[in-house]
């Protein structure tokens, strides 16, 4: 059976040339880069040479600017935290877009429990940051502004070099969470007017294991894990050497193949969504077309009538892998909380997948998850009450609304009592 | 799928990937319609009577793979059982049938609960001579029904 | 030239077999756990055998009470912040010894900052807790209690057991920090009384990038990176995978070899330790002797009128890696505080040197640095001032004092113009 | 070793292994002894001092590799100064004659130029009629000594 990886956002493979960098420092090059001898010294070469190749994929100012972390979750941590704490003489005030990262949210959450305030800012219902909104919330206490370089689910772009010069102008230092998008998009963040930036190798042919954070001189940041004084006092614990390396390396790539990467993923993009909704009625893209608005390779789509996680699991059947924003396949029985801020209706967020797309999918796998999604589709609304009522008139469609019917939230609320959510 | 990593068991795969009693009975005794507050989800059963018994339940389902497999399942376990059996017919069942939910997943068993309740009332409302030839019938659809 | 890597609680090279285990984890199982397909769920079940064969070297209860984080650090972070927020409106004290990692020793004094309070009991000149000192300082506001299994400096065995039963005596969480002898000495959380416990896995032969974090249930923790809900809400971020199973099978084999490994570095500690008191005088080994109060792999010499840097850079010249506890080794130009704690003579400080053993180290490994050693220390006294003015009675020896001259801290005062530190 | 890999650059790690003028000049003319503060390094230097002009230099030092490399640089450096050329000896010349040293170490360099000033200031005590000879010495020196 073809197998069809298109998770590309939850993990890539690890790149071969990343790996064979990595191996000599399992069982060779074993030393801990803070000792004196040469099994540290050794390492504490390669992880500067690894600090090089990840500061060209950005283009940042100096190697000096680049620290290791654990994983994205923890770049963004520091970002957030690392910049409040450090300013916390100055303000307590957070500005950041309501699509960002559960990493972006909960760790203002956390700090609103320390004494900090935080506003979000909204989006318009293609995910895109209101920038006039974004600079009316800022106050004189504000001392980060927080915006992903593209989302995570629906693949909006922000307009982030505009956000960085409204930032530059109040003298606010702008963490751009690019995560999910470095790799796939051109990054400068001198241009962009970003002072971090967290990067997550994991995402672009790189290791687990590994996260980045870009931050530049002009931006204070303290420590969110307290220890040694590894990574320039800026995040204690032995360094994860291998990991490093492998990001090193998958950045030196990222960087050679970017355009190559981007635009094919770009084609497959187009023909993905196109036979989409070609086969399929009642079908929806979430998010920006594919182009100059939309990360190449997301395709974020909503299914009416029909829930998430059974067309995950039959596509997982077929070989065919890719997530969902459903609340019946997150943990909180929540939707994705960027579904909710374009205000996509509740049955269309039920009804959603996420395809990400990866250097390795052809054409082919395109038309092969086209086909079978097309089956798919079929036998799961041939089993909903909901595909039923609708040709009974008694509910309607949302995408191409008849005219007949209530909504399917009414539907649902009248049926399980309470309003859906 | 590799044979070896799946989210659910062998036997609710089984029953999402080929649920038994799927479809609508044309001419049904009683329909009952869920919907789970928590998650989204929503159940349908159709059920056919006859002197007492459950001769016949169908679902519909729309929802996770796993309120699939319940509603699958509850409608497998309820065929055949008297009114008075259904009425203390509980979630368990289902869970327990399937050999076990995720923990987070247990709530869609509780929905083919209700969907099943709801259709019993439909039923009840619709024979009202039923209720009366199980008497504790009524009271226990209403709260049910509440 | 012979090698010899006696830098083993820097960093231990990988074992042969966890490396083989993770190799699948990088190009071809490359799923990230939280996803829902094949691809996810593969992994999902390699993190649950992982956990298992963690759990089992310390003796869990539970798999669950397995938490895996990117390092030793983190993993005491994890410990000594998770229990401290989590505990808050309980209490805000925690009592902790002075010869904690900085791992601890940092966390609390960022805590101090957020408006926790926290009480450092004392040690003995071996470095060992004064467990009476530390039963009078518990309050009923305590709610956490930090001590390490052994100390990673000087190798002194701590007495968890009499401390845990302190703890369930108070109903206070005990936390174990045994991120520098996991895998060395037999560990069995239960019997121990301990609450929570940090490993280490790269400190025996597992690989870098993963810490691990028990927790038995009846204490309360919560999340310090936050995000999504990944190590069951208590640790976002998206897992290393390979580490993970790299710590797993490590962790196997540990439990395994356990006895094998700890009586090899006994000896070989035994006729390290008798080879250099025998060869050089003026030599002094701090914390206990080698025997049931001292972690096995562990050699802490001062050796007076020489500098610790040195002799590590001149031993590194000879192939053999071994770290220092002297100032100018430090990036913060401090001797290491738990010299400080144990009340070493400056002077023995700055001599410092630390000899972590591991299980390939062999015999003559051993004879060839007391060998080595003995030449450095001749060349390295030959430059010393110190020991040309000790020949001369100008300045004393701490460790054989001969009653002619003043002290060495004195003499340092007087020409330095302020206290030695 | 590893040539590869060391924590000093070349020069420095020669300088350190292979230290020059490293000892006591027996009759020396001038001899300071001065310890860091900071890290607790001690370094002793004595001259030899003929017509104005240092003759020979020598050092010990306690200390990490930087500092007797420092050392061993500057007795190179200050060997053939005249008394004056010594008064004006800054670290800094120790530091680009080692081609630089790590940023943490900077102040080895800082003990070899003290230690220089002091086995200076010494000669001068001893030998008032140099001070004469060299007018601004005294002032600086005392500077230094203070
Ligand atoms: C935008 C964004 N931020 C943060 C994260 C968290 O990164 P990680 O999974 O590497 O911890 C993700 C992961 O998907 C992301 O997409
Ligand atoms: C006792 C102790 N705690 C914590 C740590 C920090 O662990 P890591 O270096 O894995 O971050 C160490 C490291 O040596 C240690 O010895």
């Amino acid at each position: 059976m073809r197998q069809v990886y298109l998770d590309h956002l939850s993990a890539t493979p690890l790149l071969q040339e990343a790996f064979e960098a990595m191996k000599p420092f399992f069982m060779e090059a074993y030393g801990n880069a803070s000792s004196l001898h040469q099994h540290g010294l050794r390492v504490r070469d390669a992880l500067a040479s690894a600090r090089t190749q990840v500061a060209a994929l950005i283009n940042a100012e100096s190697a000096d600017d680049i620290f290791f972390a654990s994983c994205g979750t923890e770049a963004v941590n520091l970002a957030v935290k690392g910049v409040a704490y450090a300013n916390r003489r100055r303000g307590t005030h957070i500005v950041w877009s309501e699509v960002e990262h559960p990493a972006v949210m909960n760790s203002l959450e956390f700090l609103e429990k320390e004494g900090f305030t935080n506003t979000k800012v909204p989006v318009d219902p293609m995910g895109r940051v209101q920038v006039d909104k974004l600079r009316e919330v800022i106050t004189d206490k504000t001392t980060l502004i927080c915006v992903q370089l593209a989302n995570h689910d629906i693949g909006t772009i922000q307009p982030v070099a505009e956000i960085g010069r409204i930032a530059a102008e109040k003298g606010i230092p702008l963490f751009v969470d690019a995560n999910s998008s470095a790799g796939w998009l051109p990054i400068d963040v001198q241009q962009m007017g970003a002072s971090l930036m967290s990067l997550s190798p994991h995402r672009f042919y790189g290791p687990k294991g590994v996260g980045v954070l870009y931050r530049n001189r002009r931006a204070r940041l303290v420590s969110i894990l307290h220890g040694g004084v590894q990574e320039g006092g800026r995040r204690a614990g032995t360094e994860n050497v291998p990991a490093i390396i492998g990001a090193g390396v998958a950045a030196e790539f990222a960087l050679r193949d970017l355009d190559a990467r981007a635009t094919h993923a770009a084609r497959l993009q187009r023909r993905l969504w196109d036979g989409l909704k070609s086969r399929i009625p009642f079908i929806k893209l979430n998010g920006p077309e594919p182009g100059p608005d939309r990360i190449c390779n997301n395709i974020n789509i909503s299914t009416e009538f029909i829930e998430g996680e059974g067309q995950l699991l039959l596509l997982d059947v077929h070989g065919i892998a890719v997530a969902s924003g459903s609340s019946c396949v997150s943990k909180s029985l929540k939707i994705s909380h960027v579904l909710a801020a374009i205000g996509l209706d509740h049955a269309l967020a039920q009804g959603n997948l996420i395809l990400t797309l990866g250097k390795d999918n052809t054409d082919d796998d395109m038309d092969y998850v086209v086909a079978q999604f097309a089956l798919i589709v079929e036998k799961l609304r041939g089993m909903s009450p909901m595909w039923e009522e609708f040709q009974r008139g008694i509910i309607d469609s949302v995408i191409a609304p008849t005219g007949r019917g209530k909504s399917f939230s009414e539907h649902a609320a009248s049926i399980s009592g309470k309003a859906s959510h | 799928m590799s044979d070896t990593y799946s989210l659910y068991n062998k036997t609710v795969m089984d029953h999402f990937m080929n649920p038994r009693n799927m479809g609508d009975i044309p001419d049904a005794d009683g329909i009952g319609e869920v919907g789970a507050a928590a998650c989204g989800d929503i159940m349908k059963m159709s059920l056919k009577v006859e002197n007492g018994r459950i001769t016949d339940a169908r679902f519909k389902t729309f929802g996770c793979g796993s309120a699939i497999a319940s509603s699958s399942m509850a409608t497998e376990l309820i065929k055949g059982r008297t009114l008075e059996e259904a009425l203390s017919f509980s979630n368990q069942e289902v869970v327990d049938a399937l050999g076990g939910l995720p923990p987070v997943k247990i709530h869609c068993s509780v929905l083919a609960e209700e969907a099943l309740k709801a259709a019993l009332e439909d039923y009840v409302k619709r024979h009202p001579e039923a209720a009366k030839a199980a008497p504790s019938a009524e009271a226990t659809l209403s709260t049910v029904a509440s």
